[in-house]
């Protein structure tokens, strides 16, 4: 018998501090295992955002920096500029990218800058308790939208991928899910795609998961993920938005 | 013909895995929990496994390694 | 003056053990401060809350040495048990705590919280049986006033009023 | 009087905003004082307000500056890091002279640092982190009843020097419990009208210009004369301070905030343990109740403790008040951790020794 | 003989500080005369921007603020829900709008708040100079890219008006130009509806114009109008990107 | 010597900082100071660094704290309203300790303001116009070359410290033109590697994390001892000062920057006219040459006049050094507007008739 | 049957009306100049003007006024 | 030391008047400062710029009472006129100024600099026209040093030096 599947080197022994069944923990797993499977180690500093994943870099084998809230990708060009040789990361939360940040990854995607950008679309803040996010979903609850997102008073949910598809500079642009195995196998394939294009030097690469938030959204977890495979998978489309070849 | 081991300590009891096992053979315990506090996950019929592995590939916390 | 910290983890009720604690004085005319210790920006964990009741203005809202201690779980006990004042009460939910207090300059009740809790047919009522036990021990407030008190905070959702009311009367009776 | 209320810090600001006339809220999460946006995002809504959950600290700002150009009573609220982001929009606010209110929980720092209690801002909220010489009314309430009665008049205060308010807690204020009376719903009506304000009526010699933008120096320099009279004024009529055994004090702790009633306790500890000490509290922090200072700098005490939680930043305008007349000893702690009574206590008396 | 065109009187008498031949000034008249004909006065606020138009509040005959540079959406917004009976309006440049403030105006929009927006793009910074702006075509020099703008070195340019379309919320987008007397007609038409929309409480709208900076791009005032006519207008297509009935 | 150049103070601080070894460059366009990214703009290319026009002062200093986080030396500058916008990063940089430069070249405010020279921005400076206790090693050239000068070193002294070091100039100082020799261009490979920096070859036991959060009080606290004793350090060895005609003086003007080269005019035409004056230029204004003003207080000086382009915020430095032992006066401008040799001269004259 | 006339002072010469006008009747002064210093624009031929206002719309100064 | 303003509007090359001496200042070793007065962050209006040569380091560079006024138009003539030391020097450029200064305890020159300037066949030269009657009333520096450093900075463009050197020696030799 030989090994299927085991934790990736690329992932430190810490046990992570997500909640139960919160699948941060899946797409922590997917860039690890792309990254060590990628042969890149040694050459890799990721960014860890504000956001649930704060402690990404207890998690992650590489160099990491943390970085203020929405400002990864800034953080991110800063680091790749001044090392060009290195394979740099931002892992964002969709409050991170979408609210506060919504700017720099912009700016960060016009520029063409060569990284790799993992955004969480949870659909919510989690860390600060599930308040709305800009992708909330029209009628979904948080504690600022208490009966339900309405787009007259809260405004529309942002999709991002669309949004970021429209600029000259990204070389790729996937949105995948996590929540069922084959979503997962999917984005697995999307990661390994956007470290591949940034290997390549092709420019910024940009995967959206849809991810669960089964605390703030009062959920169990498979209730959770049932949610991101039927609810969200409907507001946000999966697939490629750009891809330059 | 596939084999699944736990790494106890880190598992949450989410469920996520059970969820994901096509053969049905997964389950959270209802009375077996680590040091954290969590029932864990647990193979009801090791026999019937198949090594998959789609119970790891869902499973946020990297418990589960599958041999085949 | 009574310096009390409630302590366990999230989901136990301990917070809401201390609020109530914390109605009844205000509606009693009292003085009182309720301090949670709020954690990092994230789930899980232990909670705690320090309340203070006074018959003039609280001043100080921190706790160095609480006059009693309601431990719902081993590491809150662990973390506070030595701070407790000589002469002051240990409340231990015993359902969940082992072992027992090595202290003899203070009084200690064990309550096997849980199981009063399910007895009475409410599992999550625990912290209310263990707040019945502190009333009794600490002779803080009259029970009626605890029993009106639990009325009216959950005046908006009347159907849990009798059976928040039977948990404390349980442990209030132990 | 009014019935009482059990309600958390961040609660009761929120409420008192409302019935203080508020009806405009702009603001971005942030432990630990999620409860204020929370709380407004349904009560506006109830009394015909408007909540906005911006996008960014530094759009929450800039659409409390457009609603209170406009005339509305606006306020936003946040933690260090968030009133970091709103520096720029602080000074813009103070430079077009627009009455509004600001909230601050603040957290300990630097960077993310923790979110835990702490008074690490001070400097920033009393001397002006922004660019430009400006300062703000600065409230350092101690209790949930503080927070409701200077948020109550916080607005009336803004609109009378035309200029924001800053509420100075931390995550303790915003979290503890404390049973309060409320004021009672302002009648939007007793509000006085403010003719500079944007209500859109303006056309040829009524027009209304918010502008911080002064090109010609002498008239920028006007400007800041203009602006640090009204901060004299307010320093005459706004300074507010509790004292407390201060007369025949040996020994005179300062703290403001939450640390200043954990000091009113260690006061009264000392004066058990026959240590003759009293209490200064300024209740604003600006203008800062020097006057207090003086007369007890100039009177019977041998020496200050500044205590604060930070490393260092209240015991400057302490000393500025102080004037080298009496030594001013501190002691600080900082990153979330919170000195009790005791800890005081036992400060004083082992420097005693 | 009667009046076919004088000045409105929604500009004040003040005389502009812009430079000879600057479009910043039709561009105003637009504003102006369609307020004037639209027959709000004394129901209008209008939001000055930081960059050359920062003066704004000296020549629109009507409240008006002005706001810290690239916030004026966030200022309009402030000022639209504390009155919302009053027409209010934004008047930006492409540095405010597009580089410093783009995080504003997509949250404006995608809120479907209900003002208009006058966004003026010259593709450059003229206020402080003439830096590079978001919208600075390839190839066309600035102060801070002194050999022409060049993607990989520089960033691409970004395309406002397909960037908003993408959102929810925004009920009208069109670009129009400055550069010869027929774009400026039809420029009047989109500011008119842009305004008719928010009086008919349609929610966000929004008018790029293609505008020209002599000073800076080192041209007479009527090389500056062909530059935007041929240049300009080949990068970005005049059009309709968004109608929501 | 190296040959002279006639380079403006904008221009010049950018060939000296590309000469120091900088690499990295982000920043956003704001008057008085575009002629530094504008340099960068070409020079750095033609050294192999790179120069990114930002779309914010929020992204340029947070692209710095990347760039210097991952070993290179990095730089942004802007002015007044930039700066403010800039606070939240900065205290990041600080919490995470992160070496690197800040220019602010102060324009006046407070809000839009003006684009004249001021000093209006001093307490942001020194006190901290973030959250959280943080401080900067802050360089307040008067000259051209003390501008070269100071950035020349400043990135060894940031590395140091791993700290953030502030260069506090304004308007006038960054149009001025002066000739300056310029230091040599340095070895890359000269500069210490940095054990602590994310160059990514960090796996298992040597990943490097640059971080500013703790969530436990105790680290939290431990961290900002920790700071606190590298400030202390810098105090002791860092702290720089020009003193003029001291020793003998009956009044002492100080005034830091631009405007101490005024006073030093002013100093000399006072002494013709007979009067004893002396000055004392901190050149540092943080760490802040307390000792200067304590020996001048407790010598000869029967007076101090604190000169400032703002509505008096260095005087209070100036105050807290001088502890009550002498008067401390105060002249100041603002807006913009400058004061001459000679106004002070008038100052001085007419207060002490 | 139409008649432009301008607001000198507001001129600054910039030509866009020159430019625009379809009988080609309008031209920068080389000798006249306002008070700001700016040469002004000018009408050469009154008597051609057809009152179409595309001096105006161009003009961003608001110098014209154009009657027909 | 010498104190100079030089002032007009922008495109008169007023910055670059005073940069021409600050440039053969620091060619001569002397201490020098270089303050232009810069507009608000838009086009047109006036310029201005303060140089101040001297043998040991210039301390101040704000001038209060100029040595030497050199104004290129009317408004600045009147800014500055009044602040001219007594025995100081005015330049005024009568091409575009016909007033006549009203003080008589300093030497004022009139130079129609923009006619000088098109005579030599360089009409953007007038500043130049005007540096040359400073030099020569002030005796600040050599002609020789003024000639080689306007053949310096021009160095990089190489075909403006006859014409700007002529333009200086038209005025020079006034
Ligand atoms: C400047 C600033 N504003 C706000 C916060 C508070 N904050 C921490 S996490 C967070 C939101 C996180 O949401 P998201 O990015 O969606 O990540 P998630 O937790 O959902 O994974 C916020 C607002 C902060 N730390 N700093
Ligand atoms: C926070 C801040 N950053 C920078 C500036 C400096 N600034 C003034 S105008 C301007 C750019 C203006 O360009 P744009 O928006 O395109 O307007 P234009 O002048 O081209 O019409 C900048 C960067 C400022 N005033 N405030
Ligand atoms: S709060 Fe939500 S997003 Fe955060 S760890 Fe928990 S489940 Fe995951
Ligand atoms: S490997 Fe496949 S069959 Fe085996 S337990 Fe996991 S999911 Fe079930
Ligand atoms: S998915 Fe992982 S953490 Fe969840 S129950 Fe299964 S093994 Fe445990
Ligand atoms: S600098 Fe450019 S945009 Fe600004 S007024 Fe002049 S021509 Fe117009
Ligand atoms: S109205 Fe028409 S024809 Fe007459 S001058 Fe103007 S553009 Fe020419
Ligand atoms: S367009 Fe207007 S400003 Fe320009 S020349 Fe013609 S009239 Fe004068
Ligand atoms: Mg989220
Ligand atoms: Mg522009």
């Amino acid at each position: 018998m030989s090994i299927v599947f085991e934790k990736t080197s690329f992932l430190t022994d810490t046990s992570m501090h997500y909640c139960p069944g919160c699948t941060h923990g899946i797409a922590h797993r997917l860039v690890a295992e792309a990254l060590e499977e990628l042969g890149v180690k040694g050459h890799v500093v990721g960014v860890a955002p504000v956001g649930c994943a704060v402690f990404a870099y207890n998690y992650f084998n590489c160099d990491m920096q943390q970085a203020a809230h929405g400002r990864a990708p800034a953080v991110a060009t800063g680091i790749k500029l001044t090392d060009p040789d290195n394979i740099v990361f931002a892992y964002q939360g969709d409050g991170d990218l979408a609210s506060i940040g919504i700017a720099e990854i912009i700016h960060a995607a016009t520029r063409g800058t060569n990284i790799t950008v993992i955004f969480i679309n949870n659909a919510i803040y989690g860390m600060t308790g599930g308040q709305m996010a800009p992708t909330t979903l029209i009628g979904q609850k948080a504690t600022t939208c208490v009966y339900g997102r309405n787009a007259e008073t809260n405004g529309n949910p942002i999709k991002v991928c669309e949004l970021l598809a429209t600029l000259t500079g990204p070389s790729y642009i996937e949105r995948v899910s996590l929540g069922d195995v084959k979503s997962v196998k999917q984005a697995k394939k999307a990661v390994l795609k956007a470290f591949q294009n940034q290997i390549d030097g092709k420019g910024f690469s940009f995967v959206e998961m849809l991810s669960s938030c089964p605390t703030n959204w009062h959920m169990t977890p498979t209730q959770a993920t049932s949610f991101v495979s039927n609810e969200m998978q409907n507001m946000f489309p999966l697939g490629v938005f750009k891809e330059v070849e | 013909m596939g084999k699944v081991t736990f790494k106890k300590e880190l598992c949450k009891g989410c469920g996520l895995c059970v969820d994901a096992c096509p053969k049905k053979i997964l389950a959270v315990s209802k009375t077996e929990s680590n040091n954290k506090g969590y029932f864990i996950a647990e193979c009801l019929d090791a026999e019937k496994c198949i090594g998959c592995a789609f119970c790891a590939t869902m499973c946020p916390d990297c418990v589960i390694t599958v041999e085949k | 003056m009574e310096k009390l910290i409630v302590a366990g983890f999230g989901g136990q009720g301990v917070l809401s053990l201390g609020q109530m604690i914390a109605y009844a004085a205000m509606y009693e005319d009292k003085a009182v401060t309720w301090l949670p210790s709020y954690g990092p920006e994230m789930r899980g964990g232990t909670a705690n809350c320090s309340v203070i009741v006074d018959d003039v203005s609280v001043a100080s809202p921190i706790i160095a040495n609480p006059d009693c201690l309601i431990a719902m779980n081993k590491p809150s006990l662990d973390k506070f048990v030595d701070k407790v004042k000589k002469g002051g009460l240990i409340l231990v939910n015993s359902s969940l705590i082992s072992d027992k207090v090595a202290r003899d300059d203070v009084t200690i009740i064990y309550i096997d919280a849980n199981e009063i809790a399910h007895k009475i047919g409410n599992d999550k009522a625990s912290n209310l049986v263990v707040l019945g036990v502190y009333i009794k021990a600490s002779g803080l407030f009259e029970k009626d006033v605890m029993l009106s008190t639990i009325a009216k905070v959950f005046a908006a959702k009347p159907k849990f009023i009798p059976s928040n009311q039977a948990a404390f009367l349980a442990g209030y009776e132990m | 009087m009014a019935e009482k209320k059990l309600m958390k810090g961040n609660e009761a600001i929120a409420e008192a905003a409302v019935r203080a006339g508020c009806r405009f809220y702009a603001g971005y999460p942030i432990t630990p004082q999620n409860e204020i946006p929370e709380y407004m995002s349904w009560r506006l809504a109830e009394v015909g307000g408007h909540f906005v959950q911006s996008e960014s600290e530094v759009a929450a700002i800039n659409m409390v500056f457009g609603s209170a150009g406009a005339g509305g009573r606006a306020m936003t609220s946040s933690s260090s890091p968030g009133i970091s982001l709103k520096q720029e929009g602080i000074s813009y606010i103070c430079g077009a002279e627009i009455p509004c209110v600001i909230i601050n929980m603040v957290r300990s720092g630097p960077g993310l640092g923790g979110i835990q209690p702490a008074q690490c801002d001070y400097f920033q909220a009393t001397k002006g982190g922004g660019h430009g010489d400006y300062r703000m009314l600065v409230y350092a309430p101690s209790s949930v009843q503080e927070c409701v009665d200077l948020m109550y008049t916080s607005f009336d205060k803004a609109e009378k020097y035309r200029l924001p308010v800053m509420i100075l807690g931390d995550g303790m204020l915003g979290q503890i419990m404390e049973a309060v009376s409320l004021p009672p719903m302002r009648d939007l009506n007793t509000i006085p009208k403010k003719k500079w304000a944007t209500t859109g009526e303006g056309f040829g010699d009524t027009r209304r210009i918010i502008n911080s933008l002064y090109i010609v120096p002498d008239e920028l320099e006007a400007m800041n004369i203009k602006l640090q009279n009204i901060y004299d004024s307010m320093a005459v009529n706004e300074t507010l301070v509790e004292e407390y055994l201060v007369d025949d004090a040996d020994i005179i702790l300062t703290a403001y905030g939450t640390v200043g009633r954990i000091a009113k306790s260690a006061v009264d500890i000392l004066r058990e343990q026959g240590v003759k000490a009293g209490l200064i509290r300024p209740i604003t922090v600006y203008p800062f109740p020097t006057a207090s200072f003086q007369k007890a700098a100039s009177g019977k005490a041998k020496e200050f403790l500044a205590i604060e939680l930070s490393m260092g930043q209240y015991i400057e305008d302490v000393k500025l008040s102080v004037e080298g007349k009496k030594p001013v000893r501190f002691f600080g702690r900082s990153g979330g951790n919170i000195m009790s009574p005791e800890d005081i206590v036992a400060f004083v008396t082992k420097e005693n020794k």
